[in-house]
Parts: structure tokens; C-alpha cells; sequence
């Protein structure tokens, strides 16, 4: 259906592809309805809008499905659960895959999902706690996610708890300097509790990563830091979930999953365009990316 | 414009009916001050070859694009790294160059603050910070974009100078000044499209306020996107009789100490209106100058002390009280508190 | 203390002969209230398990090192990386911590300025930033470290609440209520050793400024190492005949508008005395609020926007003009200005 | 004389000794008087203020004595020759043995060291370029030095010069995240007219770097993030000179020099005590020092 990502741009040193399929048949059916339900809110919500990220919203879909409905130990009925997982979106402006996420969730109505970006809307540009219900964290600065999540990670080795702390981080975002800071503090304090990604879509705004401000073998450079590195195909819900399996049983060091993805994922009109970072579909774009999605996500994936 | 021709307009002001020659009657054309920068960067690039740009990976959003496109071997864009973006901006002022470093007002002036002070303007580097989406009105992308502070922090910097042009005219004079001043400067630009108020006898001098409009009852000094507004109260109280002097105190640092005193004195009462936190802006300047040389009422709008939200840019001024209403509104107040 | 004690505390402000019980005579003991930041710090930290530290690499400077040493489990020394010290607070904070996190000025507000911003103050978050080494009495350090833009800086963001104790008993009761505060609090710390003026009966709170001498001819409102100096003012022109007010306003924001106008009313000319720049600190916040309540004549003494540098503190506050007679003469000053 | 840095430290992949020796003998034995004479003087200055910073000066005092005197093309008569080579002392605290150089290499009077940290003295606790002659940079705030540097660097390009730029870090300084914006600019903009040296003393002022914040393998990070990087014994005249040698050869990216180095190296009972970061010596220990740094240097040299 769209562009496919090409396997040989994970770095060999840290490639990581389970084996065998982890999710069974029915679980994988399951999780990529979900993943097209959200990609299917990103086009209505930033539509709606007429404002927005689709692009880096879309290339995190899949990891976001895979987070929040087959990973994430939460309650959508008790956001503030002292046990839950926390999943921290450190680049904030992919605000409409989390809140899409959080809906389907169910931490409140599809409906307000309408709102976003409206003035007095819970649902704002840019994630912010204190207004909506399983927000874990205000972003929309990039470059601050990381230091965030190993304070909660930190936090939670305190207090004896074992909830696991996500960090997802955009590949433009990790040129912020705060990033580097925070990779350290992570493998000093031996978050083993926290697993970060960086959807290493290879997009910021002004191009290419590689033109801007260059991130070759971003796996290398965590691993350099001390971190535990796989490098994924960020699209694939099997090696999302068996990279976290892995992260999981690591001990002693935090895990970074490079997961490799394609800017607006899953519309071919958008997918690897520079463009479509900050931009958001006129209606007659937003019915040909939903056209192109396919139809009903859950539903379509029941039937 | 020699200093004649400016002494000629500035003497020009209120003179006509209606006020200043350069003060546009007809509104309706509009431009960004953002887009206005990226206009005058480029002219300003074709001029002067020292002239060398940083952006932040936002030079779409900036309009740095244009001077990227045509003088890419002068541009640099510094990936999101904004520390890294001043610094570099500090090492390329102190070898000649005349660096113009752009990003969100947000980022540029807080994510580099200690940049900015210790590198930048500790030792008075020729580096012009130009920065965009200030205040509210960046609209859609909410509180955490929105800068109703940066004005408070730059001000508190020894050595910079901090200039808030109101129009598309005043961001061209606005771009060629700071780069002909010796030293550090920021420029807060906007990202909403707004009226451009003046024809090109505007008389801009870095320090020195515009008087838009005479008036003796109250004297309303805004500047930014609330120049436009102070200018429509004043119409407005016009109409019951009260003249308001308009002033337009874009240059925020060093503050044009004169005209708030000759405001306060001949006026009696003063409002300011700025799009940023009214505390630590341009009212808390204004009424540093005002207790100490002629201590008059005073009423600040401005942002009251509370973060930004998503919204659009018109729905939001009316939320925080930055409308025309609401600076006409505080003008009866002062004027009511006159010699009281 | 409870409420009640409070209000009978200031009550006596000002009765007995000499000023309030509270106020000490014998001004000889002398502790920097960074010492006794990290004394109160260790109290802190035996009662309430939640409390939890952070410093970047200047424990021994900052006085947390105490803290340290008994709770080391709850202690995190971050290196050299005061972002990643604010990013990690929030996220402490978020999971129910009550975080204090101490750096020297300068780094803690400027360095740390869009974490601060975006990440604690935003959601408003408990965290309490106790920053060190402000002002020009860091002395032999040099401009470089010597944060005079710090108070303008966490005044501007909505949310934040600023302290600045002006000896070693403020500062531990200002701790203590800091913890008890619910969001992000700014407490502004000295290096210098400077004489304790307050006995434990002190009526601190958040929020209330305090009364330590009566008088009608002037108001001196200071905060921070300028109290002792506004005191001494107070003394030497009680000599000339003219009764001085002073007041502490250690608490820039939110400030205490009510003791502000009742000054001004009562007194009819203020003076401001700070260790900070007079662009954007106490004394601006101080005349926003008089223009807007009680417009009278002001002086504002602190730096006049200049960088510091080396020296010797005491020398350094006399090259600066924050002596006790500078403010004697801007008492004078604004005294001979009134009602004219 | 004093602590001897083993060199089984240095990370066997970057490890760089020169084969044979690249310095005459009479050159090695001027710039060991040299490197002697600024020890004497960070003694004698920071003695003199009661205030300063004596162990991170020391380190770097091989280092500094090396560039300066054997290295840097600059003309102390004509401080802003704009065709010099700049040198950006990033760890600023280190201000003493950049105004001992200084004053060596002639930029102003030997007698103004004595002023250090005075009241209007040019000789500021942090180095402000605006107050000394030959002071390419105000630093003191850690971290900035290297965007500074690349700045620089970056004009060099533009003008068609070919100058080059030295940049001294610290350890503990490294943990800076805008050191790793700059580091990423750096081989980004393929800055081969830029060399940085970390002073890798192993210690900062809250204790030893590995128990703050660890920061093992520095050469590799750097390596991971593309410099071309060599790590060296930072007492050894030889092996730094050799290392810029080997940076000024290197084309196409910006060379790394992880000097390994001791904390108040030259005085015994400074070398590797982190209390000597910030603390003055006390007109007896100042004495002792001397007394065990040894007489005279360049004199003595020569003699
Ligand atoms: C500190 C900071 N600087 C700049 C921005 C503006 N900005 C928003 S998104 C973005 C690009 C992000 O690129 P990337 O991290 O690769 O995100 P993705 O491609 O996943 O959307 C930038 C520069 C910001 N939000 N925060
Ligand atoms: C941004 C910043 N944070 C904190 C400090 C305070 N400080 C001065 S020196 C120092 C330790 C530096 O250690 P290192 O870089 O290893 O220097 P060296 O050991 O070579 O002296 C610190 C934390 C500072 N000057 N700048
Ligand atoms: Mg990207
Ligand atoms: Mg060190």
C-alpha cells in the first residue's frame, strides 16, 4: 500500500528482528486496526483543526498502538493509578497520535478528539497534563522528555514500584543537547525501568535529517553512552513488541530502540514529505488520506 | 532616510489632521512582521556580505528560507539546538561577521537564556536576535509556544536592546537599524498576519518612540500587534470626548525616557498595551520611568500572568484582554483616577 | 507557628520601642542563607521522606551536601547538566516527590530557563528551584557568575512564586513553607555571610511582606542582603528627623499589593532596594504596583544595569551603589520630591 | 617528582604516542620551563587573590604551554591579527594559567598577574575578553567554548583564512548537553580548522566524574558522533604536539584530543584532591608549592 522501509538501513551492529512472529495472528489483527483507527483520527483531528502534525504523528502510530493496547500496564478509568507504566511523549507535537491513543483508550469521549486545538480545549496543540486525563507530561519543547521520564523511572526505583517508564523521542529532536544530558543520567542511574524511542524517521522541518544537522548511526551513539541499542523497523508490530520484551529483560541499563519509520506512514501523499510535518489536510486531502487508509480501522479489522 | 528627513517627520507627527503623514488611513493590507524580517534579511543580505544567518531548523516558519536560498554559503541552519545556534552565532560575531540568529521567540530568548547573557551580551557581540511567534497570538500551538516572557528577559540583560516593531514597515527599518547598531539586539516578531500601519516616512530610531497621535486627556504606549489596537481606542474615545495620545514605544530597551515623562506630564495618565506578561514588560518599563520622574495613574494590558492556550489569534487577544475594548476600557479607568 | 500566632506576631510589628520583638538589636552573628538553606534542607528531609534533592556539581557551594550525606538515597548529584536537573525534578515531582533542586543563580534560572518554564512551571509542578550564589556579593567569581536577571526571570512566568529571605531565620522558615507551598517556588540564596536580623518568633509567610521599623516620611521596601542596608538607612536619617518605614519584601511574587499601597498612602514616596538589576526586579514590581494603586514618587536603588565583576563583596556593593547610603540618599531624594 | 599517569588509561582503540620523540631537546626542555613558569604563576596569582581556581589550572598548564609557545600563530603586539590562530579556554574557572601564558607570551605585564580577581582588575575570576588583551573569549559559564569555537572555525571557512581554533574542555564540563550541539556541528560542517582538547582529569568539584556522572569511553562518544579522536598522556609535550600534528593532517572532520591528565599536576599534594578545584592556597602552601614545584622555570631551565 505504501512505501515499504527498506530493512538494510538498520545498522547492522544493533538490527533487531524477532525471529519468529511474538503476537499471534488474532493480536497482530487486533493491534493494526487500532494502529489504522489512529491514523484515521490524525487525518479527522488535524483536519478538523485545520492545524496540526500528521507527519511525525502517523510515523509513531504503530509504536504508540503498540504501547498503549498490548503493553502499557494502566487503567483509563484511574489515570493516576501509582502502579500504571508511564509513557512520556517527548516530541510533543505528535499531540494527535497520543490523544487518538487516549480516546481509544478510553480515558475519554472519541467526540472530544474534534476539539483539538480549540480555544478552552483539553485537547491542546501541544500535550499538557493538567488538562487532560492520561497526559503524563506537558511537551511541546522538544528535548525534555527523557530527562522527564528518568526522573519518574527514578522516582519509581524510590518508591519501590515497578511500573516501566516510555520515552518517545523524535530523531530532530535528539540534536537538542538536553537529550544527551538525559542519556547520560539514564545509564548512570541504571534506569533499567525505562526504555526510550526515536522514531527515526530521518524528517525534521527545514529537510533531511542528514542535511540539517547530520544523525548517522544514531545506535552507535547511545551505545557509546552506555545504552542498551536495538534497532528496529518501527513499522512492524511484532519487532516493536519483541524489542520492549527485550528491553524488559535487560538489567542494569536503560534500552533505546531505534525504531526506523516513514514520516506520515500509511498516506502516500504524505509519507517522506518534508512537507507534511506541521501541515494539515484540506477536507478533500483529508478524504483522500482517509480513502487511501482504508476503511474502518477496528471495525474493517473485525470484519 | 537621513536624520534630517527623520527630524522632519518626527516634526510632522499630528500635524495633519488626523495625525502623522506616515500613519496609513486605509488598514486592509496585512503582512506578518516574520514575513516583513524575511524580506528585509534578504535586501540586507545583498547589501552588506558580513551579514550571516542562523536559524534553528524553523526557517520556514522564520522566513530565514529566503536569505538560505540565496546566500546559502551565510546561512547556516543549526539543527534544533538552540544553545548551540547562540553560541556559534557569539564565535561568528567575534570574528566580523554580523550574525542575525533566528527561532520562536520561546526557544531563542529561554532555551537559550544563559547563552544569550553570558556569550552574547557580557561581552556585547554584534549579534542580532531575531525571533519570531512571540505572545499569544502564535494561536493554534498553544501555551508552550507562546512567549509572554521573553521581552521581561532579554530586558534584564546589560548591553542588549530590545525592539518590538508593531508593522511590516517598522520590521524593515527595525532589521536595518539593529544591523547597523553596535551590539546586541532582539527584534519580537510575530506570526499573525497584521495591518500594516505605515508608509515609508515612518521616522524609526532605535530609543526613540513614535508619537502616532496628539492627545492631552491619556496617553496609550503600546507597541507589537497592540499598537494597531491603542491606535482604534483611540478613535473610539475620541467619540466621548476624550483625546488619547497615541505612542508607539517599540524600542522596549533602551526606553525613550523623554516621551513617558512628557506623556505622564501633559497627559496625566497613562495605559500601556503589549502582548506579553504584564509583569517584567514594557508596562513594568514604562512605570519604572513614570515613579521616577513624574508619578501619574497607570494602567497595564497585557497578558495577567497566565500561560497561553491553543486557540486562533483573534479568539485569543479577546481571551486575555488584548483588544482595542479593552485598552479603551482601561483608558476610562486612568482617566477616572486623575488626580484623584 | 499557627495563623493566630502569626497575626499576633504582626501585630506587635512596630510597638515595642526600637521596632518589632522580633528584630534583633545585636546584629553581629552572621550565616550566608545559603548555610542555612542547607541546614533547614536537613530538617526538611528527617521530616518528610517525600523530599527529595538535586544539585548539579556545587553541593559543597550550594550546601546541600549535608542533605547529601544523610539521605543519600534521595540525593541525586546531576553533574554539570542543569537542564537535565530541571527535566528530572518535573519528572520526580510528577510521581509525588517534593523536589528541591539548588545550582548557583546564574545556571539554575538562565541555563534552565525553558525547563523551568515549559516543564515545571507550566503544569506547576513542586518544585523548588533554591539557587545560590546571587547577586554581586559572588564577588572574586566575577560577572560571569553573578545573576543580577534572576528575579526578572522567575517573575515573568505565570505560576512561579519568588522569595528572597533576607537572613538565616527567614530563610529556614521560607524553606519550610516553600515544601509546604503547593507548585513551583523560587527561593533566591546568598554567598555571603550576613548578619541574622530576625529571631525565631519572625512571622513569615509566603506572600506577606513584613513591617520591621514604623514610620510615615518614606517608605524603604527591600529584600535580601539590602534589608540590614535599609535598616541602617533608617537609622542614620531617623537622625535627620525623618521616620522610614521599612519593610521586607521578601516575596517579589506574588507580592503584597496591600503593604505596597498602604506605604504609599501612608509615606507618599518609596524606595526599592535590591541585589539585582533595577530593570525587571523587586522595584519594577513594586511600581507596577503603585502606578496602578497609589502613584508616588520612587527611587530605585540596586544595579543600575551593568554587569558585575570581580572583587571583594563589600567592595563590590559599594562600586555598585547598594550601601546603606545609597539608600539613605534615594530616601532623600524621593522625600524631597514628594507632592511636588 | 610527582603522581605518574599511567598510560594503560588512555583507551586502547584511540591511544596515541608518538613513535619517536617530535621535539628537540632544547625545544622540550624551553617549553618544560615554560609549562614550569605558568605552574609558578597559578600559585603565585591565586595565592596573591585568596580565591581561584588552582587544580584545574594545573592540568592544563602542558596543554596550554604547548599551544601557546610552541603551536599558535598569533602576534601578542597585534592581539586581533586577524589571521591568528584563536585559542577558546571553554572550562573559564582555568582563567590562571591563560593569563600566565599571556603574560608570558607578552600580551600585557607580568606584574598585572598579581591582580587577579581585584576590584577593575582585566584579570576578571572568569576570562572577559572585552577587559585582556589576547582573551579570545568570555567564558565561565561551562559548556559553551566548543559552538564558540565552531563559530569561529565556521568564519574562517567564509573568509577564505586559514587560521585555526583550539578549544580546551573539561571533564565534568562535557556533561554540558550544548557540548554535544556543538559536537554535532562540528562534523556536520566538516570543521577540520578546529581542535578540541577535553582535560580529562577525572575529577570535578563534587567528587570523581565516574562517581557523578560517568562519563567512561569519552573518546568514544566522540568517536560515534564522527570526530576523529586520539587520546593522550596531556603531560606529555611530545605526544601533544604530535596530536595537533596529527589534527592539522586530518581533512574533512574536527579532531578530539582526550588528554589524560592530573588534577594540580606539578604540585604533590594537590595532584588528583578534587578540595584543590576551587580552593586557594594559603600563603604557606603557596610557599610549600613553589618550594615543590622547584625554582625559577624558565631561568632555571636555561641554567
Ligand atoms: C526546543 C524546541 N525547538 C524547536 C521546536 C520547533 N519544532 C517543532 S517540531 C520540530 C521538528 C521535530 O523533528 P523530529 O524530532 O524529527 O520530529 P518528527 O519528525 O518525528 O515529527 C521543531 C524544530 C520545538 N518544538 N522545541
Ligand atoms: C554552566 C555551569 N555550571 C556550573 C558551573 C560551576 N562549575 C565551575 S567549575 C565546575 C567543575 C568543572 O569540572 P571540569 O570541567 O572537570 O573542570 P576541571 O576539572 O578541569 O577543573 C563547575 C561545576 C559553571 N561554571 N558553569
Ligand atoms: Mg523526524
Ligand atoms: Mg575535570
Amino acid at each position: 500500500m505504501s512505501t515499504q522501509l527498506s530493512t538494510q538501513l538498520l545498522d547492522p551492529e544493533y538490527a533487531f528482528r524477532p525471529a519468529q512472529p511474538v503476537l499471534s495472528a488474532e493480536e497482530r489483527n487486533r493491534l493494526q486496526g487500532i494502529a489504522l483507527t489512529l491514523r484515521r483520527d490524525i487525518i479527522e483531528m488535524t483536519a478538523a483543526a485545520q492545524s496540526g502534525h500528521p507527519g511525525g504523528s502517523l510515523s509513531a502510530a504503530d509504536i504508540v498502538t503498540c504501547l498503549y493496547f498490548s503493553i502499557l500496564r494502566h487503567r483509563p478509568q484511574d489515570p493516576h493509578w501509582p502502579d500504571r507504566d508511564r509513557f512520556v511523549l517527548s516530541k510533543g507535537h505528535a499531540a494527535p497520535v497520543l490523544y487518538a491513543a487516549l480516546a481509544e483508550a478510553g480515558y475519554f469521549p472519541r467526540e472530544q478528539l474534534q476539539t483539538l486545538r480549540r480555544l478552552h480545549s483539553p485537547l491542546q496543540g501541544h500535550p499538557d497534563m493538567r488538562k487532560l486525563p492520561g497526559v503524563e507530561a506537558s511537551t511541546g519543547s522538544l528535548g525534555q522528555g527523557l530527562s522527564i521520564g528518568n526522573g519518574m523511572a527514578l522516582a519509581g526505583k524510590l518508591d519501590g514500584r515497578d511500573y516501566r517508564v516510555y520515552v518517545l523521542m523524535g530523531d530532530g529532536e535528539i540534536q537538542e543537547g538536553m537529550v544527551w544530558e538525559a542519556a547520560m543520567t539514564s545509564v548512570h542511574r541504571h534506569l533499567d525501568n525505562l526504555t526510550a524511542f526515536v522514531d527515526y524517521n530521518q524528517l525534521q522541518i527545514d529537510g533531511r535529517v542528514t542535511d540539517i544537522k547530520s544523525l548517522t548511526h544514531v545506535g552507535r551513539r547511545f551505545a557509546a553512552f552506555g545504552w542498551h541499542v536495538l534497532e528496529i523497523d518501527g513499522h512492524d508490530l511484532d519487532a516493536i513488541h519483541a524489542a520492549v520484551q527485550d528491553a524488559q529483560r535487560t538489567k542494569g541499563r536503560p534500552t533505546l530502540i531505534v525504531a526506523h519509520t516513514i514520516k506520515g506512514k500509511g498516506v502516500p501523499f504524505m509519507e517522506d514529505q518534508v512537507e507534511w510535518h506541521g501541515t494539515a489536510p484540506k477536507p478533500d486531502q483529508a478524504k483522500e488520506a482517509l480513502a487511501q487508509l482504508g476503511a474502518g480501522g477496528k471495525e474493517a479489522a473485525q470484519a | 532616510m537621513n536624520l534630517e528627513q527623520i527630524d522632519e517627520a518626527q516634526d510632522r507627527r499630528g500635524q495633519a489632521e488626523g495625525g502623522p503623514a506616515f500613519l496609513r488611513r486605509d488598514r486592509s493590507q496585512k503582512e506578518a512582521t516574520r514575513v516583513a524580517y524575511g524580506k528585509a534579511l534578504l535586501e540586507l543580505g545583498r547589501e552588506n556580505p558580513q551579514v550571516v544567518v542562523l536559524d534553528a531548523d524553523l526557517s520556514k516558519s522564520t522566513h530565514t528560507g529566503a536569505f538560505a536560498k540565496e546566500f546559502p554559503e551565510r546561512f547556516f541552519d543549526m539543527g534544533i539546538a538552540e544553545q548551540d545556534m547562540m553560541g556559534t552565532a557569539a564565535g561568528l560575531a567575534f570574528c566580523g561577521k554580523t550574525v542575525f540568529a533566528s527561532s520562536f521567540a520561546i526557544f531563542a530568548t529561554g532555551r537559550a537564556f544563559d547563552q544569550v547573557r553570558n556569550t552574547i551580551c557580557y561581552p556585547a557581540l554584534n549579534v542580532k536576535i531575531a525571533a519570531t511567534h512571540a505572545g499569544i497570538t502564535v494561536g493554534e500551538d498553544g501555551g508552550s509556544h507562546e512567549a509572554i516572557e521573553d521581552v521581561a528577559l532579554m530586558r534584564s540583560i546589560p548591553n542588549m536592546t530590545v525592539v518590538v516593531p508593531a508593522d511590516a514597515t517598522e520590521t524593515r527599518l527595525a532589521v536595518k537599524a539593529a544591523a547597523a547598531w553596535e551590539g546586541p539586539v532582539y527584534l519580537r516578531l510575530g506570526r499573525l498576519d497584521v495591518p500594516v500601519l505605515f508608509d515609508e516616512g515612518y521616522p524609526f530610531r532605535i530609543g526613540k518612540a513614535v508619537r502616532l497621535r496628539e492627545g492631552r486627556d491619556v496617553a496609550l504606549i503600546a507597541n507589537g500587534v497592540m499598537v494597531a489596537a491603542a491606535l482604534e481606542a483611540a478613535d473610539r474615545l475620541a467619540r466621548d470626548g476624550i483625546e488619547a495620545r497615541v505612542i508607539n514605544m517599540s524600542t522596549v530597551k533602551p526606553i525613550d525616557a523623554e516621551e513617558i515623562e512628557a506623556a505622564a506630564r501633559e497627559c496625566g495618565a497613562l495605559v500601556t498595551a503589549e502582548e506579553h506578561n504584564v509583569l517584567g514588560g514594557l508596562g513594568s518599563a514604562v512605570a519604572e520611568v513614570v515613579v521616577q520622574r513624574r508619578p501619574v495613574p497607570m494602567a497595564l494590558v497585557g497578558v495577567q500572568d497566565r500561560f497561553g492556550q491553543s486557540g486562533k489569534p483573534l479568539e485569543l487577544l479577546e481571551e486575555y484582554g488584548l483588544t482595542a475594548a479593552d485598552v479603551e476600557a482601561a483608558a476610562r479607568q486612568v482617566v477616572a483616577r486623575k488626580g484623584r
